[in-house]
């Protein structure tokens, strides 16, 4: 604990935040106490809701007009900044204390060029003229790894990749020198490949530059592989604070060590059965293609060639019965296009056989395929109708399939509430009033509703909280040990699907590069695409990346 | 934006254009009104009228009649006046050309107060000047012209005599007294506009100034004034090209009434007479012109936004 | 022979009312120069000389061309290209005398063949000129010389000389007239007092004055630009504003406006024009007289005058004619009579009235009055009338002279014959009504052609009695003319006739404006 | 729906606009029996009085009551608007959803064949039509309505297709549901409340649209209570006594802005964003 020795760059302490709202003070940080010292990088890991972005507000002097201060000061070299004038706190943003944001592609400005974006904040707040700027501008480009920095000077944002965004942003913020420096989530919005590059490049810069950072992030595996401490804020209360370590191995809240808990861990595996892999495939994909897109009007009238979007090129897989197919990939790598294509939502070229029928197209698909297959989308939200009540939801699978056994329609539609873990009096409520873990395990009692053979599940956890992922991921876990219910499970949570899955699919841009038993895909042999995406995850920190 | 968005918007231009030109040849071919009656008048005897028609193709089949009419304005040629017996085309391209310099004064006019009011609005928002923009902006979209243009007559012309009431002279004949003539038409038509652009100009700026980017530039540490003018305008104000350009039809509709009211010569007007007098030709003639000028100002506020706009990518 | 005449119609102008603003005698001599500028409140669709429709058009082809003989305000004819006239004892052959040394407005002469040959224009059907049917019985019309024409006429007609003076019986070229007829829609060529500049007929018609007109004194104008105002009220407004210096017809409610403003004088004459609620004779329930009688009876005249004519007016009793018209009959006035009226109705065969629908053009806003207010009080009687406004356009396509109820609208005409013979007789030019009552007929033919005043005054007599209890059409009022003009306009009398202008006596004063 | 009507009130606009078009409804509902005086008997000794006890707002050329006429008038006036812009909208909601169904080449046949319609300025379009049918309410009313649907469609079908693109319509697809079912039970009821919204707001517009036609004395015929016909027919007399223009324009302008209201207040309440 030699850090503390140190005279801490910001210090926050014992402050509390409300936020003003018709029915009353909502309390968004309570008593909150953080302090980071030089070279340090904080980590603060909190579910959504839990303050964490109130917290980088409150430091930068940013805050709506309904929030009120009621306690504690925040304290940047020592001198409080609820003291400072507006043009004061000017003064300091950008230049003592900058801040990275999650999303690159909305946190630049798209009209303007990369170049003057990055110049205008040297000119601020070093005085430079426009021509100097934009010379430093090329140095710092080039400091945060891009190639071609005087090229990128005077590209539009739209002109960039998110990575390539995303550094822009990062020298931005590194441009002054600032003493501190809030990383808002920086990776959330890229892919994991891209993350992992600009996660190198912000630990090689922050140890160059020995800038306190304050490093936030829902994300506890990816915060233990970054920070050396930590700090677990929930409901605008830090519950625990301390080293990476200790708060891994030995944490002594139960909110801390639910959230451990629900972290993926790719060593420890989840399901222990093992499918039936001589048996005849449950569902067989055969070269299946998808193209998006048609000729357009013009192009069709002068007889132009053009080419169309592809979603899928020629995918074949097969799931057998039982089995947990998981597909990874990044995102418009084709994982979600082939869940629609098997659901009848895309069409399709290729083949699909299930249970020895052959199906080439929607018209195939009757009642009796759409029984057996039931997809789960993404986003509970969109997914419920938000003008039906649950109970009229999940009547729908019941008329169309005729559910099984006796009882009345309400009896029925109780029982599956109650499969999935919820009151049967949810049947009378609105979408709008459950929480979005609820929202998921309703939108899973529909599919389940008509005891399907397959559930293709679409990135299902990914719209949700660590702690509510882990509980709906031990449901469906449930359901399958129960009813013996083959899963595609499409997710980019490499980590996560390593727990689940009996095989794992890897796509890439439309292709599937490879089919890999779970315990195999960490293995060298891999194919090369495979390898960059395992060693770009992160792994929860105390646990080791070869774990089997 | 590429060479085949050009061509393919250009392409939607003619199809609009086709398309307007059976709707109104088909409402003219409906309307109660025999063309040769309207020329020869109520005098005529039936020999007359059935050569007459028989001259003017009007015992034709009516595809054959759209046919001959469609290549004679491909050729320029718009048809004859039933009612005066001139040529329609060349007055009705000259009606045009002073209901653009209305609808030009008007949309000049119409920026330079509503793009302040909604700025205004937009920074001070939920404050006095705010409602009071907004306000004005109710009130404003809820006056048909004819009122406006009734009062603003009443009062700036018959009370306070600052103004000429009606009439129209042409630029050319004395510039003084020309825009004297124009100010209270360019003021009535420009009420609705402003109420609507400043409204637009204000959610638009509204929207920016919540977008992440504009955060960003003020964590960087610029100024109030710096982010509005360096980095928010322009953004907001980028939109307002389209929105404009779509109230040009709407501006069409009001320069109706207005050139009606104020006995200005314009295409508004002609189209009245034309309607009234049921002078199918004119009709004919006048909603094509209408309808192709807010097809083109359509196409080129496109292409000044995208020119402008470098995000914007049409395929 | 002329002299006769002229004493002839002269007598008859007792009726005639003066407009009390207008003082001949005080005006200062005219003053030659300036420039005009007049209001007119729809377009001038057409300048054709032979083909004009409405006023505004009629005030420009006015200033453009000559008629034979001219309508004075007193609505007798004097001499224009025609010099002096005489006819036979039987009124059925006349001759006239031309001006000499007359040129049109391209430099050619002006002779007999011109007029010849524009009368043939006139009477031929396929070009359809409304005064064909205005100009008398015309047989034949020859050249005696040069400046000689001879007109003989299948008829007796003592007023001759006044019909050639109607508006659409301007004089134009022989070329035009048996060449391009049409050439005169968009140019002119007359020998009127003023040169066409420009024609955009929905905005500005601009004149200048013709340097050889025959008469060397006028126009005293230089120029007149007469301006399109289809708003009234933004026509008012430009008088006001002295915009414009003359408007050529005023509504009542501008009258009203104007009146007192500085430097405006006020212009009103009594006049025969009307608004008449024609009904079809020949179409139930219309074809009962007993019917048309109810309805005339329902009608309170003085509160219709009010309404219709903001008391700019006169009660009408049910035929064309009033006091401003000679051989006008003293008849009763026909008062309100709801319990008559009820009576009539019964007696027809509708105790509980009937349901019609009442036409009426949106132009002038007048008709619409007329509409709503017999709407109101039809109801007394129990005749439930809906109300139906159209644009004047579709209006003259679809309901005029077919229509069986509706409202019509006329100016005074010059003569008893002429408005007898343009819309009541069975050959009337527009006969609305299909009154077709040969007794009416009779009498009418019979007048035209007695010389005697006396005798022709008892069958005018006759022939408006009957028509009063016949009540083809309520004529329920009578408008005065109105009009206003800056008061440095001078030399101008409006005329009842609605449609004479005479802008050719106009001048300005010193006070006037200068306009380049 | 009380949640829903406490969020739509608690906007100012909203409440102003709820409160004004309540007051309008209420006006149309119970105007003719609260009228003091027959609308529509002439009084030729009351022409052009100005406001008494006897007549609230004065009388007009005729010497009719003008309070009265606009209590009348009300029917006349919002209740065709509301109509004019209700067939809009259905016709309007039809082709749109239709479109947004058939998509690909129909879909944008249909879309481009509408937006050439709307080139033609919808003033225009109505006064075509109007002349087309003849002048009457009702045909005003048709003509109206021909205007609006063009734009009705549009913004349906905008509504419709991300409505099409949300995961619960592909659940319903997935689910093996019958296109009727989607459309009826999934897609209209979440397509109909940003119509209405549109719909509310164009109610006003139609108010003025009406007024215009009137004026141009192609919409109500005389002698109706219509507020625009009142306008349009005071014109003439307005300089012998303003306040027959001038209540009648009142009237027209308070609806249209309470509708205008109403509206924004509407799509604030739907939409939490704001």
């Amino acid at each position: 604990m030699t850090e503390t020795t140190k005279t801490p760059v910001l210090q926050i302490d014992n402050y509390s935040l409300d936020y003003r709202t018709a029915t009353g003070a909502f309390h968004a940080l309570r008593n909150v106490s953080l302090d980071i010292t030089p070279g340090e990088i904080l980590g603060l890991v909190g579910e959504s809701g839990s303050g964490k972005t109130s917290l980088a507000w409150s430091i930068m002097r940013y805050l709506p007009g309904n929030a009120r201060e009621v306690g504690g000061a925040i304290r940047l070299g020592g001198e409080d900044l609820a003291k400072k004038s507006a043009a004061e706190i000017g003064a300091i943003r950008g230049k003592r204390i900058s801040m990275v944001f999650q999303d690159p592609s909305t946190s630049l400005n798209p009209t303007l060029s990369v170049g003057r974006q990055l110049s205008e904040v040297l000119m601020r707040h070093r005085g430079l003229t426009r021509k100097q700027a934009w010379a430093e501008g090329e140095e710092m480009l080039a400091r945060v790894g891009l190639k071609t920095p005087a090229q990128m000077m005077a590209r539009m944002p739209h002109e960039a990749s998110g990575g390539e965004k995303q550094r822009v942003v990062i020298a931005t913020a590194f441009a002054c020198n600032p003493e501190c420096i809030i990383f808002d989530e920086p990776t959330t919005a890229l892919d994991v490949i891209t993350s992992r590059q600009i996660l190198n490049l912000f630990v090689e810069l922050q140890a160059e530059t020995g800038v306190a950072s304050l490093y936030i992030s829902h994300d506890l595996a990816l915060v233990s592989r970054t920070a050396k401490r930590v700090a677990v804020i929930r409901r605008g209360e830090v519950v625990e604070q301390g080293e990476v370590s200790a708060i891994f191995h030995d944490p002594q809240n139960d909110y801390t060590r639910q959230l451990i808990a629900a972290v993926p861990n790719p060593a420890i595996r989840l399901v222990e059965s093992r499918p039936d892999a001589t048996a005849a495939p449950l569902v067989k994909v055969e070269n299946v293609s998808v193209h998006y897109g048609r000729k357009p009007f013009f192009a069709a009238l002068t007889g132009r060639a053009h080419e169309r979007v592809v979603g899928n090129r020629a995918v074949s897989l097969s799931v057998q019965p039982g089995e947990i197919l998981g597909i990874v990939g990044e995102s418009g790598s084709g994982k979600s296009t082939l869940a629609k294509a098997m659901t009848g939502l895309n069409p399709f070229e290729g083949k699909i056989w299930f249970d020895g029928k052959s199906i080439s197209g929607v018209s195939d698909m009757d009642t009796g395929y759409r029984k057996d297959v039931q997809i789960i989308f993404q986003h509970p939200d969109a997914s419920l109708n938000p003008r039906h009540r649950i109970g009229e939801i999940l009547s729908r699978p019941l008329k169309l399939y005729g559910g099984e056994g006796s009882g009345s329609q309400a009896q029925k539609i109780g029982d599956l509430l109650e499969q999935v873990s919820l009151p049967r009096s949810h049947a009378d409520r609105y979408p709008h009033q459950l929480s979005g873990g609820e929202k998921q395990r309703v939108a899973i009692a529909r599919a389940f509703a008509s005891k399907p053979k397959l559930v293709i599940c679409d990135e299902i956890t990914s719209a949700l909280d660590v702690s509510v992922q882990a509980s709906i991921v031990r449901l469906l876990l449930e359901l399958q040990r129960v009813h013996d219910t083959a899963y595609l499970f499409i997710t980019h949570d490499l980590n996560l699907v390593r727990q689940i899955a009996h095989r794992i699919a890897v796509m890439y841009h439309g292709e599937l590069v490879e089919i890999a038993r779970a315990e195999d895909i960490s293995s060298p042999d891999r194919a090369d695409y495979t390898r960059r995406l395992i060693e770009a995850v992160p792994i929860p920190a105390g646990t080791t990346a070869a774990a089997n | 934006m590429s060479p085949n968005y050009i061509l393919k918007r250009i392409a939607l231009i003619f199809y609009t254009l086709l398309v307007v030109s059976l709707i109104v040849f088909a409402i003219t071919q409906i309307l109660p009104a025999d063309a040769a009656v309207m020329m020869l008048g109520e005098n005529a005897t039936d020999q007359a009228l059935d050569a007459l028609r028989q001259r003017m193709g009007l015992n034709d089949p009516v595809w054959m009649q759209y046919a001959h009419w469609l290549i004679g304005i491909v050729q320029g040629n718009f048809g004859t006046s039933l009612r005066t017996g001139q040529p329609v085309g060349p007055v009705m391209f000259e009606a045009l050309g002073r209901s653009l310099l209305l609808a030009l004064l008007s949309i000049t006019f119409m920026l330079i107060l509503a793009i302040p009011l909604g700025i205004i609005a937009a920074i001070r928002r939920g404050r006095v000047a705010d409602m009071l923009v907004s306000l004005i902006s109710y009130v404003g979209v809820s006056l048909p012209e004819f009122v406006t243009a009734t009062v603003a007559v009443l009062l700036f012309a018959d009370w306070l005599k600052w103004l000429p009431p009606t009439g129209y002279v042409p630029l050319t004949e004395n510039f003084g007294s020309a825009i004297a003539h124009l100010t209270l038409p360019v003021f009535v038509i420009s009420i609705i506009l402003i109420a609507h652009v400043s409204r637009m100009v204000r959610s638009e700026l509204i929207d920016v100034l919540h977008a992440d980017y504009i955060r960003s530039a003020r964590l960087k540490g610029l100024s109030g004034s710096s982010v509005l003018m360096g980095h928010a305008l322009r953004n907001a104000l980028l939109p307002t090209i389209t929105i404009v350009a779509l109230d040009v039809g709407y501006l069409l509709g009001g320069v109706i009434v207005v050139e009606e009211i104020f006995a200005i010569p314009g295409i508004g007007r002609q189209l009245i007479v034309a309607i009234q007098a049921r002078d199918l030709p004119a009709i004919q003639a006048g909603v094509l012109i209408m309808a192709a000028t807010y097809s083109i100002v359509n196409f080129l506020a496109d292409m000044l936004y995208a020119a402008l706009d470098k995000r914007i990518q049409y395929d | 022979m002329l002299k006769l005449n002229r004493r002839l119609f002269l007598a008859g102008t007792a009726a005639f009312v003066a407009t009390p603003a207008m003082s001949f005698a005080q005006a200062a001599a005219p003053v030659k120069g300036g420039t005009l500028k007049v209001s007119i409140d729809q377009a001038a669709s057409v300048i054709h000389p032979l083909l004009t429709r409405v006023n505004p058009e009629y005030l420009i082809t006015e200033l453009l061309y000559s008629n034979l003989t001219r309508l004075k305000v007193d609505m007798s004819a004097e001499p224009d290209l025609a010099e002096s006239w005489n006819s036979n004892e039987a009124l059925t052959e006349w001759t006239f005398k031309l001006r000499s040394g007359v040129k049109f407005h391209d430099d050619s002469a002006f002779t007999a063949t011109d007029v010849v040959e524009t009368f043939k224009a006139i009477l031929n059907k396929d070009n359809a000129s409304p005064a064909r049917n205005n100009v008398g019985p015309i047989d034949t019309i020859t050249a005696a010389d040069p400046l000689t024409v001879i007109f003989k006429l299948s008829g007796a007609y003592a007023d001759f000389p006044v019909a050639l003076a109607y508006t659409t019986a301007r004089i134009i070229p022989a070329a035009v007239a048996t060449g391009d007829f049409k050439q005169l829609s968009t140019k002119a060529n007359g020998t009127g007092p003023f040169k066409l500049v420009s024609y955009e007929p929905d905005r500005l018609i601009v004149v200048e004055r013709n340097p050889n007109y025959y008469d060397p004194a006028r126009p005293y104008l230089d120029r007149i630009e007469i301006q399109v105002f289809p708003d009234t009220s933004a026509e008012g407004s430009a008088l006001i504003a002295g915009d414009i210096d003359l408007i050529s017809t005023l509504q009542p409610t501008e009258y009203l406006r104007l009146d007192g403003s500085d430097g405006l004088d006020l212009l009103r004459v009594a006049s025969g024009q009307f608004c008449n609620i024609n009904f079809g004779c020949d179409t139930k329930p219309f074809n009962d007289v007993r019917v048309r009688k109810a309805l005339a009876l329902a009608v309170d005249r003085k509160a219709m005058v009010d309404f219709v004519t903001e008391g700019f007016g006169t009660p009408g009793n049910d035929t064309p004619i009033n006091a401003s018209y000679r051989f006008a009959a003293k008849l009763t006035q026909r008062e309100a009579n709801i319990a008559e009226a009820k009576k009539l109705l019964a007696d027809a065969g509708y105790p509980n009235g009937f349901e019609a629908t009442l036409v009426a053009s949106d132009r002038p806003a007048v008709r619409t009055q007329l509409a709503v207010a017999l709407k109101d009080m039809a109801k007394e009687i129990g005749v439930t009338i809906n109300v139906q406004t159209m644009p004047h356009a579709t209006y003259l396509e679809q309901v005029w002279k077919k229509g069986s109820f509706y409202v019509g609208f006329y100016n005074m005409q010059p003569t008893v014959d002429g408005i007898f013979k343009l819309l009541y007789t069975s050959d009337a030019s527009w006969n609305e009504t299909r009154w077709n009552n040969a007794a009416f007929d009779k009498l009418v033919n019979e007048a035209r052609g007695t010389k005697d005043e006396a005798k022709r005054t008892a069958l005018y007599a006759d022939a408006q009695k009957l028509m009063n209890d016949e009540v083809p059409s309520i004529i329920p009022a009578f408008f005065d003319v109105l009009g206003a003009k800056r008061n440095w306009v001078q030399g101008y009398e409006i005329h009842p006739r609605a449609s004479v202008f005479r802008l050719d006596y106009v001048s300005l004063t010193a006070e006037a404006p200068k306009r380049g | 729906m009380t949640e829903f009507l406490k969020r739509l009130l608690r906007t100012p606009q909203g409440a102003i606009g709820v409160a004004i078009v309540g007051l309008v409804l209420l006006v149309v509902i119970i105007g003719p029996w609260v009228a003091p005086h027959d609308p529509e008997s002439l009084a030729p000794l009351q022409r052009y009085k100005g406001s008494s006890l006897t007549y609230l707002l004065g009388t007009d050329q005729y010497g009719r009551d003008i309070f009265s006429r606009l209590l009348i008038g009300a029917r006349a006036t919002v209740i065709m608007a509301m109509l004019a812009t209700l067939a809009g909208t259905v016709v309007g909601a039809l082709i749109g959803t239709t479109s947004a169904f058939l998509g690909g080449r129909a879909d944008e046949a249909i879309m481009r064949t509408i937006d050439a319609v709307m080139s033609i300025p919808s003033l225009l379009f109505a006064l075509l039509v109007v002349n087309l049918l003849g002048s009457s309410i009702v045909n005003a009313l048709v003509a109206v309505a021909v205007a609006f649907a063009p734009g009705m469609a549009r913004i349906t079908r905008s509504v419709a297709l991300s409505v099409r693109k949300q995961d619960y319509i592909n659940a319903a697809i997935a689910r093996g549901e019958s296109a009727r079912f989607v459309i009826v039970r999934e897609m209209l009821p979440n397509v109909i409340a940003p119509i209405i919204v549109e719909m509310t707001i164009r109610v006003s517009f139609a108010v003025m649209l009406f007024a215009t036609l009137s004026f141009l004395g192609l919409g109500a015929q005389p002698p109706a209570a219509e507020w625009g016909l009142m306008v349009s027919e005071a014109r003439r007399y307005m300089h012998l006594s303003a306040g027959i223009l001038i209540w009648p324009s009142i009237a027209i302008a308070l609806v249209a802005i309470g509708f205008n209201l109403l509206g924004d207040g509407l799509r604030d309440a739907l939409n939490p964003r704001a």
